[in-house]
């Protein structure tokens, strides 16, 4: 349920009842982070994505009210077999510098959103894009891959302009050209980002005219800023802020369940997590309510698999028992009536080195010594991909909203290590159904696989999920028409703050 | 003059500094002998190149060129062994008795440590080291209840006496004593003046006197060599010097030294101008500059020595 | 002035220490200072007994156990500083973090002492080229902010406590190289080096025997001062996240971790915070106490 | 009224971590018109003390005038404001202090430093002031093109020339002259000594002239007070101290000196040091380090015995 | 003069191969992948790979450290790994906001340190001197970013006058943007300066030549002004130019907590990212800046102290 809690009259301009409410020219939004690339096909991180995500539109869009797979550039499309889509480009679509958006664009955008290796994750499922004519594209695909469409509405592959990025594509990446709601005006780094609305937006003009993204670092701050009217619209509050910002009559908190999952990966290859017994009482030692009531702030909810709800293919294995006496004899069971002394991995960010040391001492509770260990990112990925961790505290997104993202990714064999797979997990079982899912087009053969895997997956413990955290923004209570995206890409387009 | 008689004799001894404005002369061509159980003063103002010269002679300050004899060989050649054990023979007193000694070191260390370093006693050899402190210490009048005191709680005057005690420690031959009293009250240097005439009179030893007050001198040696900038103008036997001066610029010190003589009247010969800089000296009379009876022959070349009486050398065109 | 003591009286003599300290006592914040920093070495040292003593189960159940439910409660008579993020102790983790605050940052400011103190006593008594590159290279570390020298290495070394201590060591050798070469020099050029020399010490016996007592004296003032940045560093590194480990309770990183809550519950930062201010404060009146009372001027 | 500078008991304590250092016990003296007062004393006896509490610039803390008079012109400095001794300072008393290195301002220049005091005791133009300072600087013998330079760019003598042009640029009626030329080689000495001689009496101006040298004292004084641990022991024409020689520790302080024209074999150095100002004994403060002294030295201190018209001596030999 | 600042820019060649060679190993020797920073945790191998080819990671080290000095010399700071922009551009962006930040925090430090200093030096030991010499101990004392979000929690948010965050465009915005990062960055600053201030205005009493100003009979307020500050000011100069430079790199952490673009922020954040090339960027930057500002101070010197000029002119 991600409708804000915006009932309140709007109290302010009582006097002004009958004319016609005015609104800002201007909204302001604040991030932790600066864009790390204006390149679509370069900046993946959410933040960069916050921002070119109204500067780019893709094929498809996923509507963040409904979840549904809406058209976007691609007016329509035809699936004439199982790897083969024909996509009908909506005529007329303008960039920003005034050319007509063809079907040579959306074939350059895709072979260069391959080629990238920052995100060909994404859109690798792609053998070949052919161009029929100025209006049609035919995508060919290696094999059946069910979750394409909802592949190709994620921001990474966004269609730029063939013309401008062939001619220079440093200038490009400086003053990024889409054909987005937004046009792009300057970025100070560090700063700020500003964006002005393109009049020509096939859909119509967006709803405010400029849009200027800050970078507040402080997660503190953020809130701050929020309270003192600086900006309008805030991301990632952070949990302890929550209740200010829902108690401030000024402001609005909009909560929505996001597409991640915080779970502990165990290292299969290491003892004692070979040990399935060890696994599973690990997984029952941990108080995940306590975490998300405590930590968390009452936001987000305990996961019982390493999907969110929200993802395509989500089943509920059943919740996690907190039962840290049946922890200790299971433990017993496996030989470790003492306990052991291992380690947990987690990269620096406060909130999950927070979850971590209270996760080390529900541990300490059933006789494991953890010690927490706080990596710098670069070195964490590193060497949890080398397998030289023992556990390792991880966020995963279903960025696609489809499950096979995230369970081909973090349980397949063949994705060991650097790929996502930080358990080590080789299980032919397992395997077996990721890849049944996977090839089926068939919507009822695919959720059988996942319920069928999600349960296989419970028996494993592999990964010991913690929970689902809540996606958060705070905006002043004069924001009008704001969405929340799952994933967090929140798109302005109909945002508007009243004066 | 007996050749086996000179224990140490300075052949065209040279000390040049290079600092950032150019060559300084502080030593340049300097030539005299010292006898055994003698003293030689060397006065002259200040910068003229004293201390220098007193530390060149001990390899302090490594000449530029020129030779040190000490009993007919050249130390100047010695390597770094030879040189340390030539320590033991050539010692030196200094000006200031509050920076010449280590503030972290009692009187009894300070003393010790020449014995220690010369290899005289062993670090282990406690009864010999402190027998040896306690010889030297009577020796230079310090009471042995002062053996671990630091030198900032002792006056000036102790604190020379420890300066002298040190130099003696390893029982040296020939001592150069840079203006040891001239940081001293007059009763003190009255004090230590006297001490040292009467160690030179007991252990035979050998001086040369640093010294910008004429009086002292006068009172202590037996040769006085007067410099300026840096070179020799006149040297002769103490009593010569001051009963008939030939430098002009000898003559112009002794007259403005004040005489504590109220009927004394003084004739004061005035300097026009003041010392000029020793950086790249032209050649010639570096003295001419102030002289009042300089000459066109005084600049250009080199000056000649002249005897103008045994033992009495002067450097100057109108001798 | 001298003054010209009167050498009778042997009861009078003092050494130099001895006199130091008599200066140090008339100085009454800095006695203050002095008397804080005892208490905080009794209060690590006790903290390392208890734990020692009892094999570390007081340190689990009073240090770093949990209590999530009740986190961040406010000061109350069972806790007189009230609970931090985790529902701990906040008095009982300031107790027990003294250790670090203090021994960290000594142990960081002795490596760098003794480095920065041998290169710069190297390069201030050998002087000519050795001083040049000697100096080039402090320069060179001067000249990269030191804050980002202790995060490349903490970065590339990996947060740990021997790290940080590495980093923040490593930062503050210029420091002590140029304070150690100021006072060498000034020190070279007394009578009592060429005395010594005048008896045939050897370069070696000068340096250790001569030239490093004499210099002491600033050294000592800039090791106080100079573990009071150590300590303002390791909190600099917390809050990059680059600290010391959790669930350890060292002041920098509660006050780093706790600052989110600044605006919930003041005690969690606050405490640590005034914690890190007056062990810096006291270790600074200490270092300017001992100033004044190792300078000569002031002897009177 | 003859006398200018009258000074009556007048009593400075330091008051220190050691304990209460007295620097000066009831001290009379007086300086008429014109005329040259010598102190002579060694180290440590009060000499500046005294210049500095008649002056008014005792430092305080931890310097206090506890007792006494200093009348100038019949009024007491000692009980004028600050503001009112700044109007003295400069115009009525000028001082030159001990060390002509560090008494000059080293970022003005020293042509400015001449006018600042012509400028804050007249009221004049900054040009026209400029115009006496190069005067005074011309009369002390310096060019006056050298108005702008600073001081590092000038010897040790023209420094204390500037010195003196300062001291004498508003023609004040008295000069204090602390050890003025003690850092000065002896030809620059008697240059300097010499032009302070000049000036003064060009203005008729009287002089206290401190230095511990003997023969300094002869040349230029018509009195002189010696004092010996913040007390005046002896005073008295310069004859009569010079050739009348009545205290003990006068008399050691000429046989401490070697003389250029006398000749001894030995010096009559004074035993001893003088006494911890902090603990001065009750008695005579020479007691332990004079030859004549008597148990009762010890006991009591003996009053000044007025010999003559000038002189005066506190010795129990004279009683 | 001329010849002496020729020689003081030459010496900064060795100091930045010195820099660079240093930052330039630490950072490649260390263990994490700038690529798998860059790809995120949700990499392919293959993706790594390519990654890695395409920043040219995969030469040997000192090749590396080769072709950059190389680009180096001409000019060419090369591109961020992880946008492909021109380091050069994004630096120079951000220096501006560095530098007026360190500006005004020296500004502010010196307005509050050396009246301080002052006031304490002429009332030595007074309850003035103790109370000011124990507020800037405290100054001293306190972490940076704890100040900085005690100053945003009282002034922005209690009592709304001041912006809690980020640089304010145009002049008042801005100045009211620099108040409380400033502060909070050059309360350290100011206490150093004070105490500097201080201890050499007490030096400076002590001297002959301040006697002789006494006895020439100049007011005390002549004296304090024109014989005692000049020469005390030098010694507080190499304390400001020093505190200067720390500010210059030292802001990181204010510069985090007020959200000020500046170039420690982008330092740690592509430390963080292993962006080699903005890193190495940014170091040289301040290094330059480090000693162009120490260079300053020492003509600065010079105009104030006629002694080291004549030096400078010797040389
Ligand atoms: N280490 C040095 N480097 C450069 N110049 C030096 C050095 N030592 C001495 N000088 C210069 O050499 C000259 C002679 O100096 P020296 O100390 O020998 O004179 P002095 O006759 O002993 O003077 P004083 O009576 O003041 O002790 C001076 O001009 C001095 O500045
Ligand atoms: N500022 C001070 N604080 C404490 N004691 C002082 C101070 N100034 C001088 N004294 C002491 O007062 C006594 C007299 O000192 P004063 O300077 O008057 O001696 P002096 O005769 O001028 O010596 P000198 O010949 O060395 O200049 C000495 O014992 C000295 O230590
Ligand atoms: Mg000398
Ligand atoms: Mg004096
Ligand atoms: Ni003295």
């Amino acid at each position: 349920d991600n409708t804000p809690a915006n009932n309140d009259e709007q109290q302010s301009d009582n006097g002004q009842q009958n004319t016609e409410k005015q609104y800002k020219d201007t909204l302001v939004w604040a991030q932790g982070a600066d864009i790390t690339s204006l390149d679509p096909h370069q900046g993946k991180e959410t933040t960069a994505v916050q921002v070119t995500d109204q500067i780019f539109d893709t094929l498809t869009v996923v509507n963040a009210k409904t979840g549904e797979l809406e058209p976007q550039i691609a007016e329509s499309w035809d699936q004439p077999n199982d790897t083969t889509y024909v996509f009908h480009i909506r005529k007329g679509i303008k960039f920003h510098d005034g050319s007509e958006l063809t079907a040579d664009d959306v074939k350059f955008s895709l072979d260069r959103a391959i080629a990238s290796a920052a995100v060909s994750y994404i859109v690798d499922f792609i053998d070949t894009v052919t161009v029929i004519d100025n209006y049609t594209v035919e995508v060919k695909l290696d094999a059946p891959y069910a979750p394409a469409l909802r592949n190709l509405s994620v921001p990474f592959s966004a269609i730029i302009p063939k013309a401008i990025v062939e001619k220079d594509v440093d200038a490009f990446i400086k003053n990024p050209i889409g054909s987005g709601p937004y046009k792009f005006v300057e970025w100070k780094q560090g700063d700020s980002a500003t964006l002005e609305a393109f009049n020509d937006y096939y859909a119509g003009a967006p709803a405010t005219n400029k849009l200027v993204m800050k970078v507040i670092p402080e997660a503190a701050q953020r809130t701050i800023a929020l309270e003192t009217g600086e900006i309008d619209l805030a991301y990632d509050i952070i949990p302890n802020d929550l209740a200010k910002i829902r108690n401030n009559p000024d402001l609005t908190l909009f909560e929505a369940p996001s597409l991640t999952c915080y779970y502990i990966s165990m290292n299969t290859n290491k003892k004692p997590f070979d040990n399935e017994k060890v696994r599973e009482a690990i997984n029952i030692a941990i108080d995940r309510d306590l975490i998300i009531d405590t930590i968390a702030s009452g936001s987000g909810e305990a996961a019982d698999a390493i999907i969110a709800p929200a993802v395509y293919g989500y089943f509920s294995p059943g919740k996690y028992e907190y039962n840290p006496e049946k922890a200790k004899q299971l433990l017993a069971e496996a030989g470790y009536a003492n306990g052991f002394e291992t380690s947990i991995w987690v990269n620096d960010n406060q909130i999950r080195i927070e979850v971590c040391q209270a996760i080390q001492a529900m541990l300490q509770e059933v006789g494991i010594k953890a010690k927490v260990e706080v990596l710098e990112f670069g070195k964490f990925i590193a060497d949890s991909s080398a397998g030289k961790h023992d556990m390792g505290y991880f966020g995963w997104v279903t960025s696609t909203t489809d499950a096979d993202y995230t369970y081909y990714s973090l349980e397949h064999s063949s994705q060991k290590g650097a790929a996502g797979n930080r358990s080590f997990l080789n299980d032919p079982e397992v395997d077996k159904l990721i890849e049944k899912a996977r090839t089926s087009t068939d919507e009822s053969v695919r959720l059988k696989a996942y319920e069928d895997l999600s349960i296989l997956l419970k028996e494993i413990n592999n990964n010991a999920p913690i929970y689902y955290s809540t996606i958060t923004a705070g905006a002043s209570a004069k924001v009008e028409g704001f969405v929340m995206d799952p994933i967090g890409y929140h798109k302005l387009t109909n945002v508007k703050v009243a004066k | 003059m007996i050749e086996n008689d000179e224990l140490l004799k300075v052949e065209h001894l040279k000390k040049y500094f290079d600092t950032p404005s150019g060559l300084l002369h502080a030593v340049d061509d300097m030539n005299f002998s010292i006898k055994k159980g003698e003293t030689l003063g060397v006065v002259g103002e200040s910068g003229c190149g004293k201390s220098t010269m007193g530390r060149a002679i001990l390899r302090l300050h490594e000449p530029t060129s020129g030779k040190v004899l000490y009993k007919g060989e050249d130390i100047i050649q010695y390597n770094k062994v030879q040189m340390k054990n030539m320590r033991k023979k050539m010692q030196i007193i200094f000006q200031d008795p509050f920076a010449s000694l280590n503030p972290r070191m009692t009187v009894s260390e300070a003393i010790i440590e020449p014995l220690m370093v010369q290899g005289i006693f062993l670090k282990s050899d406690k009864k010999g080291l402190n027998a040896q402190v306690d010889k030297v210490m009577e020796l230079v009048g310090l009471a042995k209840r002062l053996i671990n005191t630091y030198p900032h709680e002792l006056d000036g005057g102790r604190r020379q006496r420890i300066g002298i005690a040190r130099a003696l420690a390893v029982n040296p031959e020939f001592i150069v004593c840079d203006e040891p009293v001239s940081a001293l009250d007059v009763s003190i240097q009255a004090q230590i003046l006297n001490l040292m005439q009467d160690l030179q009179d007991e252990l035979n030893l050998t001086y040369m006197f640093i010294t910008h007050d004429l009086s002292v001198v006068k009172h202590f040696a037996n040769d006085i060599a007067v410099m300026y900038l840096g070179q020799m103008v006149e040297k002769a036997p103490s009593k010569k010097l001051f009963e008939n001066p030939v430098h002009p610029y000898t003559k112009a010190l002794l007259s403005a030294i004040p005489v504590p003589d109220p009927d004394y009247k003084m004739d004061r010969i005035f300097l026009k101008g003041e010392i000029t800089s020793p950086i790249n000296p032209k050649p010639g009379c570096r003295f001419s500059k102030r002289c009042l009876y300089a000459t066109e022959s005084c600049i250009g070349g080199d000056i000649a020595t002249k005897e103008v009486e045994p033992g009495h050398f002067v450097n100057c065109v109108l001798a | 002035m001298e003054k010209v003591k009167n050498a009778n009286k042997v009861s009078e003599q003092r050494s130099l220490w001895e006199d130091t300290w008599r200066r140090f006592k008339k100085n009454k914040m800095a006695m203050i200072g002095l008397y804080f920093m005892i208490i905080l070495v009794i209060i690590a040292f006790a903290t390392i007994v208890i734990d020692i003593a009892t094999g570390q189960s007081f340190y689990n159940q009073h240090i770093i156990k949990q209590d999530l439910r009740r986190r961040l409660e406010g000061p109350s008579p069972g806790h007189i500083f009230g609970l931090d993020e985790f529902g701990r102790d906040v008095l009982m983790r300031m107790l027990w973090g003294t250790r670090y605050s203090l021994f960290m940052g000594t142990i960081a400011i002795v490596l760098s002492c003794i480095v920065g103190g041998v290169l710069g006593a190297v390069s201030g008594f050998y002087g000519k080229v050795t001083d040049n590159v000697i100096m080039r290279l402090m320069d060179i570390l001067l000249a990269i902010p030191s804050m980002l020298l202790a995060i490349a290495i903490v970065a590339s070394l990996g947060t740990s406590l021997i790290n940080v201590l590495i980093a923040i060591a490593v930062s503050l050798i210029p420091r002590f190289a140029r304070t150690v070469r100021a006072s060498v020099l000034t020190v070279k050029d007394q009578e009592f080096i060429e005395a010594a020399r005048a008896i045939g010490c050897s370069d070696i016996r000068i340096i250790l025997k001569y030239i490093i007592p004499n210099s002491l004296s600033p050294l000592i003032v800039q090791f106080t001062l100079g573990i009071a940045s150590a300590i303002l560093s390791i909190a600099g590194l917390s809050f990059l996240g680059l600290g010391i480990q959790p669930p350890t309770p060292e002041w920098g990183a509660m006050l780093s971790n706790a600052r989110t809550y600044i605006r919930d519950a003041w005690h969690v930062t606050a405490i640590p915070g005034l914690g890190i201010m007056f062990t810096i404060l006291a270790l600074n009146l200490v270092g300017d106490g001992l100033r004044d009372a190792l300078d000569p001027r002031l002897k009177n | 009224m003859s006398n200018l500078l009258d000074i009556k008991d007048l009593t400075i304590y330091y008051e220190t971590d050691d304990g209460i250092v007295q620097a000066l016990n009831d001290v009379n003296l007086k300086l008429g018109v014109g005329e040259t007062l010598g102190l002579v004393g060694e180290t440590g006896a009060g000499k500046t003390t005294l210049a500095r509490g008649i002056m008014g610039l005792v430092p305080n803390p931890p310097g206090k005038i506890v007792g006494g008079q200093v009348l100038y012109e019949g009024k007491d400095l000692t009980k004028l404001t600050n503001i009112e001794m700044q109007k003295i300072r400069g115009q009525h008393i000028s001082m030159i202090f001990q060390d002509p290195m560090t008494s000059l301002n080293p970022v003005l220049t020293v042509g400015e430093q001449i006018m600042e005091v012509i400028i804050n005791h007249n009221k004049i133009t900054k040009a026209s002031a400029r115009i006496l300072a190069e005067d005074m600087l011309e009369r002390v013998g310096i060019p006056k093109e050298r108005y702008d330079e600073y001081p590092h760019q000038f010897s040790g003598g023209m420094k204390q020339r500037v010195v003196i042009a300062i001291a004498l640029a508003c023609n004040p009626k008295i000069l204090i002259a602390d050890e003025p030329t003690t850092a000065l080689d002896v030809t620059i000495q008697a240059q300097v000594l010499d032009m302070i001689y000049k000036l003064k009496s060009e203005n008729n101006t009287s002089m206290l002239l401190i230095t511990h040298d003997l023969g300094v004292v002869a040349q230029n004084c018509d009195y002189v007070a010696i004092i010996y641990a913040g007390e005046i022991v002896e005073y008295g024409s310069l004859k009569e101290i010079y050739k009348e020689t009545k205290h003990p520790y006068t008399e050691g302080l000429f046989g401490s000196i070697p003389s250029l024209t006398v000749n001894v074999n030995r010096l009559q150095a004074i035993v001893g040091i003088m006494p911890d100002p902090t603990k001065l004994p009750k008695g005579c403060k020479f007691y332990d380090r004079c030859k004549y002294s008597k148990p009762i030295c010890a006991e009591k201190l003996p009053d000044m015995v007025q010999l003559s018209e000038t002189h005066k001596v506190r010795c129990i030999l004279y009683q | 003069m001329y010849k002496y600042i020729f020689r003081r820019v030459l010496m900064l060649i060795p100091v930045i191969i010195g820099v660079t060679f240093i930052v330039f190993f630490i950072l490649n020797l260390s263990p994490g992948d700038p690529a798998a920073i860059i790809l995120g945790d949700q990499a392919t191998a293959e993706a790594l790979e390519m990654k890695r080819e395409e920043l040219g990671l995969n030469d040997p080290i000192f090749v590396r450290y080769g072709n950059y000095m190389v680009n180096l010399v001409h000019g060419d700071l090369g591109t961020s790994y992880r946008n492909n922009l021109d380091v050069w551009d994004q630096v120079i962006q951000r220096f501006p906001n560095t530098f007026i930040l360190a500006v005004i925090s020296t500004l502010i430090a010196l307005l509050i340190g050396i009246p301080t200093g002052i006031t304490s030096a002429l009332k030595q030991y007074s309850m003035m001197d103790n109370i000011s010499m124990i507020i800037a101990l405290i100054g001293v004392s306190m972490p940076v970013f704890w100040l900085g979000l005690m100053l945003v929690i009282f002034f922005s948010l209690n009592l709304k006058i001041l912006p809690s965050q980020g640089m304010g465009v145009g002049f008042i915005p801005l100045i009211k943007s620099l108040i409380l990062p400033s502060f909070s960055l050059g309360a350290m600053s100011a206490a150093v300066i004070a105490r500097m201030t201080r201890s050499s205005m007490l030096d400076v009493t002590r001297q002959d030549y301040i006697s002789t100003a006494r006895a020439k009979g100049l007011s005390e307020k002549i004296i304090t002004n024109h014989h005692m500050l000049k020469n005390a000011m030098i010694p507080i100069i190499t304390a400001v130019g020093l505190q200067f430079g720390t500010l210059l790199g030292g802001s990181m952490l204010t510069e985090t907590v007020f959200s000020w673009p500046g170039v420690g922020r982008l330092m740690i954040d592509s430390i963080k990212s292993k962006d080699i090339p903005l890193v190495l960027g940014s170091v040289i930057f301040l290094a330059i800046m480090f000693t162009v500002v120490n260079l300053i101070v020492d003509i600065v010197y010079a105009f104030v102290d006629p002694r080291i000029k004549s030096q400078y002119k010797r040389k």
